[in-house]
């Protein structure tokens, strides 16, 4: 179909938009080229003087891209197992079905900044009920205060916000699959993981690759959690880059900068996004 | 001098102290002042009855409840009462203050009457915000404000934000057991020292090593050597200041502590710095379970709850112990900082191998008004009211206020001993150190008050926490900072963080 | 009244769905599409519809210029091969729908939903859920909606493929019934199949649509006797046309080394060379007289058993008015019915019919 | 065989329960707690760990003069601009979905795909980013610290999950019916409201709840543009985190606003089981 009122269905949601971020966009742009600061507040002109340092001289930037690089994945990875696997159990076949898939759903309901609270205090490493349950064994983990387990805390956490979500989409998705092929598969004699392996799993890879996607677009902006559980500590060993923007701009007021930071990794992600979900769609489509 | 003050002060707690036993119509109706009674000033409950503000509406920005917070919405209701004026008080996480505050600011908007913040936001702020009249200068109250807190209020000479609140460094110990005879006795058995108030730096480490993961009170609980502030946050940079004054801060030595002000080179990675540092990596040790995570809540959750040995950052922790539900009320003593046997001279390059100990007088909160607010006046007499005398006393006296001393009159044992039960003997230890750290000492350093400071505080914050979680050591951590603080001196211009900081530098060498 | 189209040409990315067509259309006559499946029939409907515009050439309607003309005013009704109605109304809702749009009177919409719904023998059931019903009953209401217009043009896009068997031929023998007093109504009809079996039981013109292009237009029977060209002969058909390239010569038909055919009388005036052969399944006859083929595969439809046999690089299908059970790789024998041979040229051009010769 | 794997599955969803339900326990307990309770270590059961307070509970409803947070403004504020923005989102956000389902544009490089993607890569950018142009443009506009200037960044906020879930939705609803609408006599608007929009309801639900969703559980946009008058219900809790973070009315906090989108759980579940979900979600 193709006529002229497509554009009145279109454009009033573009143009909203597109009108209320236009002037945030293109300022974000000139910004970038400026050296506002705390210091100096205002629109000077240095060039490309903000991109030249951060591409030059800024290993945290790109340290605090690869560390949330590997947070997004492993969490979205594993919240894609655990999600799928939940929708499958509750999918049918199971008593107070309602009550489970209620409960399942409700982290993602509730404010990650609220909740991130209620677990650092969980995870509290003197006064929390986990190290209570540790020093049963004489142990005390440093949740919060470790290089490596922080990040581990920092997972656990999104995995309980968010496999919700990933759980929700898939089981939505199982529940509209047709019962055809799931028959076929019955008449051939085949066993519950043959039948998920060669039926489920291909007619849910459409599904899964949308719900990956969103939730890497997400995941990636990981912030609330760092900002209450670790303040990207210790050191820097939590410091994702949303977090990394958020000091360089909001804790240390240096806002050209921090422009051209947020420009850079808008960039990176959508290119990056884009490479993700073609791999994907290759990989699950193909299986 | 010292006399005299103390003598002053005699005078006005005198005063204060007579006021208690007669409760006036104010009291009645305010119950918060129901200990002192309205004090008469210009800003009293009576003088602010005069004035009418109605139909006028003041915005405050401050910090979360309770602490500073409470008393602001607290003094707001009461104001608002006096005056008719609505006033709208938002509240605001610590960390976030600052940029509450500068985003409006750099954006040119006044949503905020009066900005609650900290001392050393002053020179980012400064151009934004409206200079403490004349009229409020030169009155009484402020009169009983202490030097220190008028310089860390005030640039160049000139006061920017209004003195609301005290703020300090010092040291907290648990007086039941460093008193403790028997503990004494193997403490000397052991490691063949006294064991007694820590005096240095190394013997604060070595007490602390010796208190930690044992059950040294009898409650069934582990206890640890010290809890500070070692989280990577906004209050991170203060810490390790306050345990880097006594190695760095020469006072043979002028010219800047943080920098050399002559060539704008940083000093942080100096063998003074680097020492402290390495007692600090070292102290990782002696905290408890988390420690090396713990903001300054946990710290007073920690020391305040009886978990420590020692703690030294702000007020919050002793007001906390000595509170009347504390387990440890009198029970915790206060000392000055503990100090260090040898100091660096950075002109002749050596340790000077002598004692020394400096306060690092601290940034503390304070309050301001807005240079775009339209409502200058409103708001000043709020923060006056804010500080009176009355609301002053009977804020002190509540621990989770954090409102703490800093005028000449709080320092008196007595106030404590009467209104708040402390042990007369605490509470004398308490007055006297406060009032030395105040007014006594001739080697201190002010904090870092110059553009941009929160880049230079969060490259502290990033170097160190990269030392206490073993990922440099403290030498690389340092050189690493330093190298920082020269690309943030560059960028924002060495000419004008010297002019910025010279007017801090000024105040250390007592010029 | 009457449709024309002249030179529709549409093209997406490299592909032509409609390539030059022209045709004219008049009422009180069916028009049958008959292509295979993405021939462009839906394309060249919808069109007409006016959902799609195309790239070049015109359509006219009673001389006008119906391409200015957008859809919701065109008067045109369509039911496509999908059950389409308003999930969210009702049978009658349903119906009336169109009706409601023309700001009809409410007595007038009642009458003539009642009348259609007679037509299509869903009385009854005018207050059911769409989803209630079977797809019969979907398709029926869907064919009810578009004759309670009494739009000038009706189009059906292949509207029987996705009912079963049963149902397809019991629905073809009623929308014959109801499409012929339709058509005495004044109305074009449009009805796109690929089933040449029911191409050809509608009468009617038939238009043969193949890679967007039509390829002939003409009556059913025209059709049947002479396919304009080899394409033609095998969209038309069911099984298609069988096909084999060969030779005239030495006054024969010369199919490969064993199959060899007299020259039938129509193929008299065909000078000697190459052609293609055409020969419908009904045109190969098991009998001993006839050539060894071996059983390639053996299809029981119906009444009907369809043979797929081979000789060589020949392979055809016949068509048994019996059924009957061969084994795969039994030999049987075959004979060509020579009077019912077609002969095309090279170019695929029909150069002799049995029906009447055409040179 | 099969007893084993239905008792695994019980077993596996019964720890993920208590893995889901633990931390709102915690809460739940810690609620009751004051600070002895809570700097004595970990406790859990009220009168035989800790002697009770109902004092986290009542913060809530305190000024903030008397050491309270008031939450009932902010939650107020909270519900207004969530369900504001998320109905302006879906409205646009539908539309617009509809237009990019059914039509093709062409302008450039750009395709139907792009505009989708734009739209979706809305949430892609970090809100930080945003906080002084936006404070800038609504302070230009007279709508700094007011409930519409903040529907306003949520509609940017959530307008993409419209989107996102619209287009889904309808390129699975057969083009079909709308061309037999158009046919019938619509035109294109008709056609949508007529049609279109009653078939949509589902979508729609399902779209309007996760756009509830994403809304009341965002923080940082509206810890960033909210600056005076206008509190959102995270920020409130939030600035409860004073130097003491008081576990207690954290905890109370935080279980006061899980509570209202426990519904919106029901109601999705309720949509899923009907199976109109599962038609709105790819």
């Amino acid at each position: 179909m193709n006529f002229k009122h497509k554009y009145m269905f279109l454009l009033p949601g573009l143009l909203v938009l597109l009108g209320i971020l236009i002037f945030p966009i293109g300022f974000t742009v000139r910004l970038s080229l400026s050296s506002w600061d705390s210091f100096f507040p205002g629109l000077d002109f240095i060039g490309l003087e903000n991109y030249v340092r951060l591409f030059t001289d800024d290993a945290r930037f790109w340290e605090s891209f690869q560390r949330l690089s590997f947070l997004s994945i492993t969490t979205v990875f594993l919240q894609y197992i655990l999600g799928f696997s939940l929708a499958l159990m509750v999918w049918k076949d199971i008593v107070f079905q309602r009550f489970f898939r209620v409960l399942f759903l409700i982290p993602m309901m509730t404010t990650p900044v609220i909740m991130t609270v209620i677990w650092k205090t969980v995870f509290h490493e003197s006064l929390g009920p986990v190290n209570d349950f540790f020093s049963l064994f004489g142990m005390t983990p440093l949740w919060l205060s470790s290089e490596g387990l922080s990040k581990v805390t920092v997972i656990i956490v999104e995995v309980w916000q968010w496999t919700p979500f990933m759980f929700l989409l898939l089981l939505a998705g199982l529940l509209s699959l047709p019962k055809e092929p799931f028959l076929a598969a019955s008449i051939d004699g085949a066993g519950p993981i043959r039948k998920f392996v060669y039926v489920t799993f291909p007619l849910m890879a459409p599904i899964s690759i949308g719900a990956i996607i969103i939730r890497l677009i997400e995941a990636s902006k990981i912030m609330d959690t760092v900002y209450v559980l670790t303040s990207g500590g210790p050191g820097t060993s939590s410091e994702t880059s949303s977090f990394y923007i958020f000091i360089k701009g909001l804790r240390e007021f240096q806002f050209g900068y921090s422009a051209a930071l947020s420009l850079t990794y808008l960039i990176i992600m959508i290119i990056s996004l884009t490479v993700i979900a073609k791999m994907l769609v290759k990989l699950m489509i193909r299986s | 001098m010292n006399k005299t003050i103390r003598i002053s002060t005699m005078v006005v707690t005198a005063s204060l102290l007579a006021a208690t036993a007669q409760a006036d119509k104010w009291s009645d109706q305010f119950p918060h002042i129901k200990n002192t009674g309205d004090v008469a000033g210009e800003c009293s409950y009576e003088s602010m009855s005069k004035k009418d503000y109605s139909g006028q509406k003041l915005t405050i920005n401050t910090h979360a409840v309770p602490v500073i917070g409470e008393p602001t919405a607290l003094h707001a209701q009461q104001f608002s009462k006096l005056t008719g004026a609505e006033v709208n008080v938002i509240h605001t996480p610590a960390g976030d203050l600052y940029s509450k505050a500068m985003i409006p600011f750099q954006a040119g908007q006044a949503p905020y009457d009066i900005v609650f913040g900290f001392s050393n936001f002053i020179r980012d702020w400064k151009q934004y915000l409206q200079p403490v009249p004349a009229k409020y200068v030169n009155m009484p109250q402020m009169q009983d404000v202490t030097q220190s807190h008028i310089d860390v209020n005030s640039w160049d000479g000139e006061m920017i934000q209004f003195p609301i609140d005290g703020d300090r460094h010092y040291l907290k110990y648990r007086k039941d057991v460093i008193d403790n005879p028997e503990y004494q006795a193997k403490y000397k058995a052991e490691t063949g020292n006294e064991l007694r108030i820590p005096r240095t730096w190394k013997e604060y480490a070595e007490m602390a090593t010796f208190f930690n993961g044992w059950d040294w009170d009898n409650d069934g609980e582990l206890e640890y050597g010290s809890a500070e502030v070692m989280k990577k946050d906004d209050l991170m940079f203060a810490a390790f200041f306050s345990r880097s004054v006594a190695y760095a801060k020469n006072p043979r030595v002028p010219g800047g502590y943080f920098f050399d002000l002559e060539t704008m080179e940083p000093l942080i990675n100096g063998p003074g710095f680097v020492e402290a540092l390495t007692d600090w990596v070292e102290a990782t040790k002696y905290v408890p379970p988390g420690g090396i995570n713990f903001g300054l809540g946990d710290e007073i959750n920690s020391f305040g709850g009886g978990q420590t040995l020692f703690s030294f950052s702000w007020d919050d922790a002793f007001v906390a112990a000595m509170q009347d539900d504390s387990p440890i009320k009198n029970k915790v003593g206060v000392a000055p900082l503990p100090g260090s046997d040898r100091v660096w001279n950075r002109s002749n390059k050596s340790w000077d191998m002598e004692y020394n100990q400096a306060p690092y007088i601290v940034w503390g909160w304070t309050a301001a008004v807005a240079k775009a607010s339209k409502k200058h006046d409103m708001a000043f007499d709020y923060l006056c009211f804010f500080a009176n005398d009355a609301n002053h006393q009977a804020d002190i006296a509540i621990g989770r206020f954090g409102v703490n001393p800093f005028k000449k009159s709080d320092f008196d044992a007595d106030i404590y001993i009467e209104r708040q039960g402390w042990d007369p003997i605490i509470a004398n230890q308490y007055a006297d150190t406060l009032m030395e750290m105040e007014e006594g000492s001739t080697n201190r350093v002010f904090p870092l008050r110059v553009p941009g400071v929160f880049q230079f505080n969060s490259a502290i914050a990033t170097g160190t926490s990269k030392a206490l979680a073993g990922q440099l050591s403290p030498q690389e951590a340092l050189d690493e900072v330093a190298a920082e603080w020269k690309k943030i001196v560059k960028r924002i211009g060495a000419d004008t963080v010297r002019e910025a900081y010279s007017v801090g530098v000024a105040l250390e060498d007592n010029l | 009244m009457s449709l024309r189209a002249s030179h529709l040409t549409l093209n997406r990315e490299n592909e032509f769905y409609l390539n030059d067509v022209s045709f004219e259309m008049l009422p009180g006559k069916i028009y049958t599409i008959i292509g295979r499946t993405l021939s462009g029939k839906t394309t060249l409907l919808k069109t007409i519809a006016g959902l799609i515009t195309q790239d070049s050439g015109e359509l006219l309607f009673n001389g006008g210029n119906f391409d200015v003309i957008p859809v919701w005013k065109r008067q045109v009704a369509m039911v496509y091969q999908q059950f389409i109605n308003y999930p969210h109304l009702n049978v009658y809702e349903n119906v009336a729908f169109p009706l409601k749009q023309r700001k009809i009177l409410a007595t007038e919409i009642d009458k003539r939903v009642k009348q259609a719904l007679d037509q299509v023998g869903l009385i009854g059931f005018e207050k059911r859920k769409i989803q209630a019903l079977s797809g019969g009953q979907q398709q029926r209401v869907a064919l009810a909606r578009s004759l309670v217009k009494e739009a000038n043009i009706l189009l059906l896009d292949e509207p029987l493929v996705n009912l079963d068997y049963k149902l397809r031929e019991q629905l073809r023998e009623e929308f014959k019934k109801i499409f012929s007093s339709k058509a005495s109504e004044n109305a074009i009809l449009i009805y796109s199949t690929t089933d040449p079996v029911e191409a050809m039981q509608l009468g009617g013109e038939i238009l043969v649509m193949d890679e967007g292009r039509i390829l002939q237009q003409a009556s059913a029977k025209e059709i049947y006797e002479n396919p304009k060209t080899t394409k033609v002969a095998e969209i038309t058909n069911d099984p298609a046309m069988n096909l084999f390239s060969g030779n005239i010569a030495e006054g024969k038909v010369l199919l490969n080394s064993t199959i060899q055919l007299n020259l039938p009388t129509h193929f008299l005036e065909l000078p000697d060379g190459a052609y293609t052969f055409g020969l419908r399944a009904s045109g190969i006859t098991l009998n001993k007289s006839g050539f060894p083929f071996q059983v390639e595969l053996a299809e029981i439809s119906g009444s009907e058993t369809f043979l797929h046999l081979g000789q060589e690089e020949i392979h055809v299908v016949g068509l048994l008015d019996a059924v009957k059970n061969f084994d795969i790789g039994e030999t049987v024998s075959a004979s060509f019915d020579i009077e019912k041979l077609f002969a095309f040229g090279s170019d695929g051009n029909l150069m002799s019919s049995p029906y009447c010769g055409l040179n | 065989m099969r007893t084993f794997y239905v008792t695994l599955k019980y077993i596996a969803v019964t720890l993920w329960s208590m893995f889901v339900i633990a931390p709102f326990l915690w809460a739940l307990s810690t609620s009751f707690k004051d600070f002895n309770s809570v700097t004595s270590g970990a406790t859990y059961i009220p009168w035989v760990d800790f002697e009770p307070t109902l004092e986290g509970w009542r913060v809530l409803l305190r000024s903030p003069a008397q050491g309270g947070v008031n939450i009932v403004e902010p939650y107020l504020n909270s519900i207004f601009v969530t369900c504001f923005a998320s109905l302006i989102s879906i409205a646009l956000g539908t539309l617009a979905a509809y237009a990019l389902s059914r039509f093709t544009f062409k302008a450039g490089f750009i395709r139907n795909d792009d505009i989708t993607f734009f739209f979706i890569s809305q949430r892609i950018m970090p809100p930080v980013v945003l906080a002084i142009p936006f404070f800038i443009m609504l302070g230009k506009l007279g709508l700094l610290d007011t409930l519409f200037g903040l529907v306003m960044v949520y509609v940017v906020l959530l307008m993409p999950i419209a989107v996102w879930i619209m287009v889904d939705f309808f390129n699975k609803v057969p083009i079909e019916i709308d061309e037999t609408a158009l046919i019938d006599g619509c035109n294109p608007y008709q056609a949508f409201y007529k049609v279109v929009l009653p078939n949509s309801i589902p979508g729609m639900v399902v779209a309007g709840l996760f756009c509830m969703i994403f809304g009341w559980t965002d923080f940082f946009f509206a810890f960033i543009l909210t600056f005076t008058e206008v509190q959102l219900l995270p920020v409130a809790i939030v600035s409860l985190n004073s130097s003491i973070t008081p576990w207690w009315s954290l905890s109370a906090a935080a279980l006061v606003s899980v509570a209202p989108l426990i519904v919106v759980a029901f109601i999705v579940e309720r949509y899923l089981s009907k199976g109109n979900l599962s038609g709105a979600l790819k």
